[in-house]
């Protein structure tokens, strides 16, 4: 058979980000495969030590342009903890719904890059035509549509009037009747089914081996979620439930994915209808006591970690982040071998990689 | 995740005395343990508690030598705190145990120029190939 | 002046410019009906003529390692091809030449370009376009059976290899779409593979292989490949309308043009509602489908068609 | 002068564009691909996404220039047929942005490239790029 190298460059039209991955082919099979990253590699760690705790929170939110609401959440969150500072019950709240907003326009957008790495060009247009309704509300709340500066340390900077309660109530009844169409193409369009059933198949324990956290997890049956299992913000009082599949194909992840953007609808609205009354930020102090604290997050693709640690001045000393790609990344590298050619685009669309965030 | 039982394994693994101690800020364990001991107390932690997820490896310097914290989840966050200096400082490398730690130690050495025994291939995760210059994350002034 | 008039013809009405007219306003269709889907605008008219000349004006870059001669050569040979194949499709109801056997010679020149696709990406020392031939290479395989039993089917019913017999045979209403429904779909389908058409589009599937066969080409060769592919769409619809659903019947007298280019348009238009409705085929399913599902089809077909004679 | 006139339309009806991300968070990537979807759609105004350097005539360059694909991005740029522009979409792509005093960051995309527009914003709204690409075809 013949042997060949393909390099899926770091410029390359199924990436919207650069990676570089290289698959040994012999015919139509992948026989092994190489993850190199480190294109998007802006050390953002060591810019954060030259920043003040507030210059952070906007450092920190450019790190990923689909997570940026789960970078500053866990940021504040962490740096809250530090300094041993309650945030409103209000801030929780508003927290929560940006948090959710955000996990649906991330996983929508997720199944437009999966559809057209699958060449099924129409759900792209569709999926991402439908996401502009949340980046609408998401602007309509915070001013920006990727960058939205929610976040600060103490709170937040964003307020909900009445009326624009009722106003994001009425979009996102429009939004989930729009969730039907996609609901019933992953459960009943055959040429999807064809090109996403039984492709790519990650098992419990391959899961175990690679940390691999978020959908891609949770698909193949590991029922771990940090809203339900360490809660945060406002999550400990708000009621969902963590979707699970055991298929770890990338149908499961599609299926994963959409239920979970289910869930966030219904979180969201509960959040809109219970939203607490209080100011919005408690005021943060300028120089931190020295110590070090740990926050983790359930960002749209798995559990965000951050850990800073203080050294009384009012910048950080140091500012560690660990993003949920970095393992799915690794795990790619032992999942493609064995996978047809035609399926590599499938699989790599289908772990939904975020590789401005694996690089920081 | 009960933090006796977990004190009597790393008790076990290092053969001294080891005290959780939780953080005063956040719902984390930190315990400290010798580097000598710390496959020991990985293995100790992955028969008894079944730990399978490593969520990420942090360095930092901490006056002449590095603290290199070793972050797991087992229903609830635990640090591994470990120490570690001498002229090239290295550690054993836990990528047998746990393979995820592949990039996170490639990254430490990237960044911190810890080097780890045992790794398959240390090359730079991060930095691009020809990377010349100390460590970034050590360099003194901003560059 | 017989041969003033066979020069006219060739050269504008039935003949070169009216088919490259043709190809871009089928083209135009095709991607503004296939945006009117996804709900979006879709291009301004005259687009595929903007980029045509775009094109043709762009600096034209022949990559190291690549035959210069035969990269040029080959997209100027497979326009040739689809053009002399297009010499005995009628357009209409007049055609340049006719004779005994046309059908078996156009669809032997419309094979070529295909072929020379598959060249084209061999050639060039991109693997993106190995790999894009090598796909090719197997579509063409897979795809040239049933359109070639498609088409041959009519001509087995109504006993005769050229394709104005064909027409005529099919004179008020009675066409052969209505007789032999299952062979039009095997030479649909069959002409999809053959164009390349999503969802049968691999051998240039934009995310896995780039551009595939054409990765390296740019300026004019690019022109000119985009150009053959639109004119094979064109000539392919042409035979199609031709062979099973009567071109323009006499019956029509000064309207048949009319009614030709309306049977053109709604084909265009079923084959871009195609392109919108699925997602792209795996190299196994295609094959799968073209050797399991299309030839037995249009071998049974073929099997009614000589029992019950005609 | 009519043939000169004729290529300046073409040209001016159908710039396709190839879109490299050379560093930056993927913001401006997201808001450069909603301008191909239903709500923004270039198509109305013939831009393409081309998927090979060989077919493209506006290089969308977004985040700044990281060592490791500084390379790259001269790379793709010199695979591109002329006439080539290079567009530098959102603040990191202009100037380095954010993160231009990182270490492994060498700044802008003018720092590598010849820039013809550069659209300031972070990330840079869909009608900034759309109007930035009308704006480059105008000084065509």
């Amino acid at each position: 058979m013949t042997e060949m190298t393909i390099p899926i460059g770091p410029q390359h039209p199924l990436l919207k980000e650069p990676l570089s991955i290289e698959l040994d082919v012999s015919g139509e099979r992948v026989v092994g495969g190489r993850v190199n990253i480190g294109y998007v590699h802006r050390g953002i760690e060591r810019l954060c030590q030259q920043r003040t705790y507030a210059q952070n929170t906007a450092l920190v939110e450019r790190i990923c342009g689909i997570c940026s609401h789960a970078h500053t959440t866990a940021y504040c969150q962490a740096v809250e903890s530090l300094m041993g500072l309650a945030i409103p019950e209000r801030a929780a709240y508003i927290r929560v719904l940006m948090c959710e907003l955000e996990r649906i326009h991330s996983h929508l957008l997720w199944l437009g890059v999966l559809a057209e790495a699958i060449g099924f060009t129409t759900i792209f247009m569709y999926a991402w035509r439908d996401r502009e309704m949340i980046l609408d509300m998401m602007e309509e709340l915070s001013g920006g549509r990727i960058a939205h500066a929610a976040n600060i340390v103490g709170g937040v900077r964003v307020d909900i009037s009445p009326e624009q309660v009722e106003l994001l109530l009425q979009r996102l009844r429009a939004f989930d009747e729009q969730m039907a169409f996609f609901r019933e193409l992953i459960d009943r369009d055959r040429s999807f089914h064809r090109r996403t059933l039984g492709i790519g198949r990650v098992s419990l324990d391959m899961v175990h081996a690679y940390s691999m956290v978020g959908p891609p997890a949770r698909a193949s049956g590991c029922d771990v979620d940090l809203r339900r299992d360490a809660p945060y913000a406002a999550y400990s009082s708000l009621a969902f439930d963590v979707i699970t599949a055991d298929g770890g194909d990338v149908w499961s992840r599609a299926q994963v994915r959409l239920q979970e953007t289910i869930q966030s609808v219904r979180l969201c609205q509960q959040v809109l209808q219970e939203l607490p009354e209080g100011d919005l930020a408690t005021r943060a102090p300028r120089r931190v006591a020295p110590g070090e604290a740990v926050a983790r997050v359930e960002s749209p693709r798995g559990e965000l970690f951050y850990y800073v640690r203080s050294d009384g001045s009012d910048r950080p000393a140091r500012v560690k982040m660990r993003t949920p790609t970095l393992p799915m990344l690794l795990a790619l590298q032992y999942t493609l071998p064995g996978l047809e050619t035609a399926d590599v685009a499938a699989v790599i669309a289908g772990a939904d990689l975020c590789i401005a965030c694996a690089d920081r | 995740m009960d933090a006796t039982a977990i004190e009597r394994t790393l008790g076990q693994a290092c053969s001294a005395p080891v005290e959780l101690l939780p953080l005063a800020t956040c719902a984390e364990l930190f315990v400290d343990i010798p580097s000598a001991s710390l496959l020991a107390a990985m293995e100790g932690l992955m028969r008894e508690h079944d730990l399978y997820h490593l969520t990420t490896i942090t360095a930092l310097r901490d006056g002449d030598g590095f603290l290199v914290l070793y972050h797991l989840w087992l229903g609830g966050g635990l640090t591994l705190r470990v120490r570690c200096s001498g002229a090239p400082p290295s550690l054993p490398s836990v990528c047998h145990l746990l393979p995820v730690a592949e990039w996170y130690e490639r990254e430490v050495h990237d960044l911190f120029g810890i080097r780890f025994e045992g790794h398959p291939n240390l090359k730079p995760l991060l930095l691009p190939e020809d990377w010349v210059g100390p460590p970034p994350m050590l360099a003194e002034e901003t560059p | 002046m017989d041969i003033a008039i066979r020069l006219l013809q060739v050269l504008v009405f039935p003949g070169t410019l009216y088919l490259v007219a043709m190809a871009l306003f089928l083209n135009w269709v095709d991607r503004k009906l296939v945006a009117l889907w996804q709900g979006r605008v879709g291009p301004p008219p005259f687009q595929p003529l903007a980029d045509l000349i775009k094109l043709l004006a762009k600096e034209d870059i022949t990559t190291k390692g690549t035959p210069a001669v035969a990269s040029a050569l080959l997209p100027i040979a497979a326009m040739t091809c689809t053009m002399t194949a297009s010499l005995f499709v009628p357009v209409g109801n007049d055609v340049i030449h006719s004779f005994q056997g046309d059908l078996i010679v156009a669809l032997f020149l419309l094979s070529f370009p295909s072929l020379a696709y598959f060249l084209a990406g061999w050639i060039t020392p991109s693997v993106y376009g190995v790999l894009g031939g090598n796909r090719a290479l197997l579509q063409y395989f897979t795809y040239e059976v049933p359109m070639l039993l498609g088409m041959a089917i009519p001509a087995v019913y109504s006993r005769s290899w050229s394709i104005m017999t064909l027409v005529d045979a099919q004179h008020g209403y009675h066409w052969h779409l209505f007789v032999l429904p299952i062979g039009f779909v095997v030479a649909l389908i069959g002409l999809i593979g053959k164009l390349e058409r999503v969802p049968f589009d691999i051998p240039h599937a934009k995310s896995e292989i780039g551009a595939g066969p054409l990765t390296e080409y740019s300026g004019r060769k690019l022109a000119l490949w985009r150009l053959t592919v639109m004119l094979q769409t064109l000539v392919g619809i042409n035979l199609l309308v031709a062979v099973y659903l009567g071109g323009a019947d006499r019956i029509w007298l000064q309207w048949g043009f009319l009614v030709y280019l309306a049977k053109v348009v709604v084909l265009m238009v079923g084959l871009a509602f195609i392109q919108v409705l699925y997602a792209r085929l795996r190299i196994d399913q295609m094959a799968e489908i073209g050797w399991r599902l299309l030839v037995p089809l249009g071998l049974l077909q073929m099997v009614v068609t000589i029992w019950i004679g005609g | 002068m009519a043939l000169e006139r004729i290529i300046r339309w073409a040209r001016k009806r159908s710039p396709w564009v190839l879109h490299f991300n050379s560093g930056g968070c993927n913001g401006c990537d997201i808001e450069f691909l909603d301008a191909i979807t239903p709500r923004y759609d270039v198509e109305r105004l013939g831009i393409l996404k081309e998927a090979s350097p060989r077919h493209a005539d506006i290089l969308v360059c977004t985040g700044p220039v990281t060592l490791k694909s500084r390379d790259r991005v001269v790379r793709i740029y010199e695979q591109m047929p002329e006439p080539k522009w290079v567009l530098a979409v959102g603040a990191c792509a202009c100037s380095g942005g954010i993160v231009a005093e990182s270490y492994n960051v060498v700044g802008g995309v003018d720092q590598v490239l010849p820039v013809a527009l550069y659209i300031p914003g972070c990330p840079t709204r869909p009608e900034a790029i759309v109007g930035g690409i009308v704006r480059l075809l105008e000084m065509l």
